[in-house]
């Protein structure tokens, strides 16, 4: 029987500061010699642990398209985390996984994609986006548009990605941010405010989805634009941002009404989360 | 567990919280005037003997230490006014308190020691390590097999 | 005062501070659900204050439940006003805020006690006259003193009627402190011994907190058993871990703690921490000559120095200097 | 051969028959203070078996308190410490202690991952329960599908019969420690359930879940909780209860990884790192724990969370009784 508290040590290949104020990092990992990548969907998660230490749970940031390196972004919050930041490459990190559901990938195939996120919460849609825009996958999704904020610009994660989403021509990419500095000549305003600025984007095939991630007052705020832009509560998906431990469905932590989010969620459609108790909608 | 002989070999691992401003100062004189005393002692500086929680004493018990050494200035001559005097009386109580739950006495000491005093400093540490090799290593309680 | 009368004026006193809005809240008794338990009651409306009772089995102590800022009448009898008092010092209640409904206390029977005498026994009811038990479910009732079944900390109780009241009900009763013989027995013993009933004791705890949900001095908004930044002490069941905690706890409450034993009672397995805290309720005495609750302009001795306190604990501490 | 057990000596006899057994472990209910628990016997004298149930359940036997996951020595790597426990006889459990564990099988040992460390115990374990001959003023199992006969999760099952008890063998697992033992059994049910003191009226459990779950927003749970005192007492003697945390730690030198039982009851369970927390309230907690038992596990595990063993009416500091909240949140309107 295999263990599923015991975790793969892998290998951290670097380790990169994503914002100015140095209080989130992203981290490569890659796994053992004679270990096989694990497959993924984007949106799955997995517990990263240093013995000694302790253990919690990241979702994958980087696209199952390239399982070889998974990234995690990090923001330094507790023990954990600050251990995780201090990670020099070549050391080695706990790893379970992949957790949780993930994105529907399959359900969204054909339709026009809404990828909303706002901080921190960015990380998976960044793994989705970039498992969307692989040519292998592009065909099977109609428009994306991608909507990221950040409190301001120094937070902004994934610039890379930014730089190539904006010089795409099969995308649109809106970058916003609550509170512009010297410099920023791009949109300033909350996320909700700029979901609303794309209903003016037409539709290439109809059938929207949208999926989100972000802070609950972000989330709270942007669930009425969507529903004004016409998305019914099966076509959008949130992933939760749950307290877990187990990542198993044993530990009862994270549980929400009958289902666990570490096993059934965290992505859960906004019509499945409605049928559940209230304290998470 | 107690007894030299059976422990051949062992050095007692004392942690020894210091305060700034006299104790800490009364180690450096020591040191300064070359004055031998045991290496057994790991200090951890704090800014007064007031600061020192029973939670530090406990933790260093708990992670490992066979002795626990607390030191101030003396009364009257606290940089904080009276932060010693009011450690006195939580040490005091937790003095009798441990020993009312049958920890041995001996493995945690309270003294005062000033900045001059360098020979106080290493005498006091002679006789806490001293007492503490008579004692033995700390008795784990790990408990039964519940 | 029978408890039935005092119950009568208890509701009729909280009905009355309701009704005028003297008071937001009226912390009592109620009965409670199963036999040989009384139960903590909430009542706002004037309309509720009939549930309000007082009799042998009122076993928690109700300054738990004051909160900051709302006004509140509060049943008290000698151990939950000493609570207040400390609460008032601590400036974590407004004495204005406060409506004490005062009773004196002839001491709470301990069911286990109970269960103690009279083995096997499956008590469905019992009544009270006159400092007698009469304890239903057997064949025929059988009685016995309440004296004879008190809790350990009403037995050794110091203070049996209100330290500060507002509406006094029924007659104060006579006081009888009976110092700590229970420290002394205990500290008689060797200290192998003292040291095994204390890891006895330790083993049965299952760190579920009902002593600290249940104590009216662990105020604290975050407790240090919670602390993971830094981690004082762990959280399994590893014997160091769970006395490191006890004693963290009681030397936490020490100066402070009412003495009520509402731990020890809220305790679903039965850990005896009067080891500790009367302990240290024993030496607070001793060496600084006061008791938590007691005296309401006392400082407390925690938060208190003296350079004449005793050293004689300490090593070597009064050798004159060089 | 005998199918039954004479009185309270040949219960006695029994429990020393198994205990002279070669190779196996025995838990059951020993004094602790005024109170009992289960725990490791190795002689008759030492079980309770006149005790009414135990007020600590058997729980820890299979999800200990504290169990080590992971250990790893100084420069060495983690190794996982899955035990590999001798055959172990749970003796005296009540059968609502037995149910339990079939709760918990589905819990740890259900879905598509098992729990190794629950599962190697688990597999090691023989469950025999008494029947209960009166019910406690604090039991409602009648409430949750139980019953004082009831067999679910019992290897064999004592049923009372007059001075002593028959015995019936369950499964294979019981009918092989019979054997050993020295026992017949008889072949089908003897006592009539229903000739049996009852704990109570009992309670519908799908319109009780359907009346809970349109109760999710009533404003009552506030003013019907404010006495909780937010202690875990409830969920640590619940013989059901299986949450827990990790927490790593260094210990005499070498650093484990452990579970420790955890409680929904905890302010700390829900809240998150930046804060935030779902369940702020401790009416929103108590609710949880209700909803949970009564309506959530229902849909999860097809049976409640729940066995009526009364434990934690029992053991709430404030007597806040969870059958008065079923009644007053689930009851007929």
């Amino acid at each position: 029987m295999s263990n599923p508290y015991a975790p793969v040590p892998m290998r951290v290949e670097k380790s990169v500061t994503e914002t100015e104020d140095g209080s989130i990092r992203t981290i490569s990992l890659t796994f053992p010699d004679g270990t096989a990548p694990f497959g993924f969907v984007p949106g799955q998660f997995a517990e990263l642990s240093i013995l000694g230490v302790g253990e919690a749970p990241f979702g994958i940031a980087s696209s199952p398209m390239s399982p070889d390196m998974l990234d995690f972004t990090i923001a330094r919050v507790g023990t954990v985390t600050t251990e995780l930041h201090y990670l020099e490459p070549g050391e080695s990190v706990g790893l379970r996984g992949p957790l949780g559901n993930g994105y529907p990938v399959e359900g969204l195939s054909g339709r026009d994609l809404l990828v909303i996120g706002g901080g921190f919460g960015f990380s998976t849609l960044r793994a989705f986006t970039n498992y969307a825009l692989h040519p292998g996958n592009r065909g099977n999704f109609g428009g994306i548009t991608v909507v990221y904020g950040a409190r301001n610009p120094g937070l902004l994660l994934y610039r890379d990605d930014l730089c190539d989403w904006a010089a795409r021509d099969d995308m649109n990419l809106v970058v916003t941010v609550d509170r512009a500095d010297e410099g920023w000549t791009g949109m300033t305003g909350t996320v909700p405010a700029a979901v609303e600025k794309v209903k003016g984007v037409k539709s290439v095939l109809g059938g929207r989805a949208a999926l989100v991630c972000g802070p609950p007052a972000m989330i709270r705020y942007t669930l009425p634009v969507l529903a004004d832009l016409g998305l019914a509560p099966a076509d959008i998906f949130l992933s939760l941002e749950m307290k877990m431990k187990c990542g198993i469905g044993k530990c009862g932590r994270c549980g929400i009404g009958g289902s666990y989010a570490c096993t059934d969620g965290p992505v859960y459609s906004l019509e499945r989360l409605r049928g559940l108790p209230g304290e998470f909608r | 567990m107690t007894g030299t002989n059976a422990n051949a070999g062992w050095e007692p691992r004392i942690v020894a919280f210091l305060c700034n401003w006299c104790s800490y100062a009364g180690a450096d004189s020591a040191g300064v005037g070359r004055m031998q005393y045991p290496a057994s002692v790991r200090v951890i500086r704090v800014p007064c003997a007031g600061r020192i929680n029973p939670f530090f004493i406990l933790s260093a018990f708990r992670r490992g230490a066979d002795g626990v050494l607390v030191s101030g200035c003396h009364p009257g001559d606290c940089h904080y006014i009276s932060g010693n005097l009011g450690a006195r009386r939580k040490f005091a109580l937790m003095a009798r308190l441990l020993g009312h739950l049958g920890i041995e006495e001996g493995r945690l000491h309270f003294t005062w020691v000033s900045a001059s005093e360098g020979g106080r400093f290493a005498e006091v540490i002679e006789t806490v390590t001293e007492r503490v090799r008579e004692l033995g290593p700390a008795r784990r309680n790990a408990g039964g097999a519940r | 005062m029978s408890g039935a009368g005092l119950s009568a004026r208890i509701a009729e006193a909280a009905s009355r501070l309701l009704s005028e809005g003297s008071a937001e809240v009226v912390i009592g008794f109620e009965q409670g659900s199963i036999p040989m338990r009384a139960t903590p009651c909430l009542v706002t409306d004037p309309s509720d204050a009939g549930r309000l009772v007082w009799n042998a089995f009122c076993a928690n102590n109700l300054a738990r439940y004051l909160e900051p800022g709302r006004k509140a009448a509060i049943v008290a009898r000698g151990c939950d006003s000493r609570a207040i008092v400390e609460l008032i010092k601590e400036r974590r209640l407004k004495r204005s805020d406060i409506v004490v409904i005062g009773v004196p206390c002839t001491g709470m029977a301990d069911p286990r006690a109970i269960a103690r005498r009279f083995p096997g026994l499956r008590v469905t009811a019992v009544d009270e006259s006159d400092g007698m038990l009469v304890i239903h479910g057997g064949p025929e009732p059988v009685s016995v003193p309440l004296d004879e079944v008190l809790h350990a900390s009403c037995r050794l109780c110091a203070r049996r009627n209100p330290v500060i009241c507002d509406i006094p009900l029924g007659d104060p009763v006579a006081e009888r402190d009976p110092g700590f013989p229970d420290v002394e027995a205990f500290a008689s013993l060797p200290a192998e011994e003292r040291r095994s009933r204390v890891e006895a004791e330790m083993a049965k705890c299952i760190r579920c907190y009902a002593c600290r949900s249940a104590c009216p001095l662990c105020t604290c908004a975050s407790c240090f058993a919670d602390s993971s930044q830094p981690q004082w002490v762990g959280r399994g069941a590893h014997p160091e871990d769970v006395t490191a905690f006890h004693v963290m706890r009681a030397m936490h409450l020490a100066g402070r703690c009412a003495e009520c034993g509402a731990c020890a009672r809220a305790c679903p397995t039965g850990v005896d921490l009067s080891i500790l805290n009367r302990r240290l309720a024993s030496d607070v005495s001793e060496l600084f000559g006061c008791r938590a609750g007691l005296d309401e302009n006392a400082p407390q001795p925690l938060a208190a120095s003296s350079m004449e306190d005793s050293q004689d604990f300490m090593l070597d501490p009064g050798r004159k200097r060089e | 051969m005998t199918d039954t057990i004479h009185g309270r000596e040949s219960l006695v006899r029994l429990l020393e028959g198994i205990l002279a057994m070669p190779g196996v472990t025995v838990y059951a209910p020993v004094a602790e203070g005024d109170g009992a628990a289960f725990d490791r016997v190795l002689s008759a004298s030492e079980a309770l078996l006149d005790s009414s149930g135990a007020v600590r359940p058997p729980r820890q036997i299979l999800a200990p308190m504290t169990e080590t996951l992971l250990a790893m020595e100084p420069g060495g790597s983690a190794v996982d410490s899955v035990p590999a426990p001798e055959p172990t006889i749970l003796f005296g459990a009540r059968p609502c202690d037995a149910r339990a564990i079939v709760f918990l099988d589905r819990v740890y040992a259900g879905g598509d991952r098992i729990d190794p460390y629950y599962a190697a115990r688990r597999e090691a374990l023989t469950i025999l329960s008494i029947g209960c001959r009166e019910p406690r003023a604090t039991c409602f199992c009648t409430s949750t599908r139980g019953g004082p006969l009831s067999v679910e999760g019992s290897d064999i099952l004592l049923e009372p019969s007059g001075e002593g008890w028959i015995v019936r063998i369950i499964t294979e697992r019981g009918a092989s420690l019979v054997g050993r033992a020295g026992l017949g059994s008889s072949d089908g049910r003897v006592t009539d359930p229903a000739a049996f003191p009852q704990a109570g009226a009992p309670r519908d459990l799908s319109a009780l879940r359907g009346r809970l779950e349109q109760a999710f927003d009533d404003p009552r749970w506030e003013a019907l909780t404010a006495k909780c005192l937010g202690c875990g007492a409830c969920t640590f003697l619940c013989p059901s209860c299986h949450c827990f945390d990790i927490v790593d730690a260094e210990e005499d030198g070498r650093i484990v990884r452990s579970r420790i039982w955890d409680s929904c009851q905890f302010k700390t369970f829900t809240r998150q790192a930046s804060g935030h927390d779902p369940r702020p309230t401790g009416a929103d907690r108590y609710r949880h724990r209700l909803m949970h038992k009564f309506s959530y596990c229902l849909e999860s595990y097809g049976m409640p969370g729940c066995v009526g063993c009364g434990r934690c009416v029992e053991a709430c500091p404030v007597n806040l009784d969870i059958r008065l909240l079923l009644d007053a949140f689930g009851g007929e309107r």
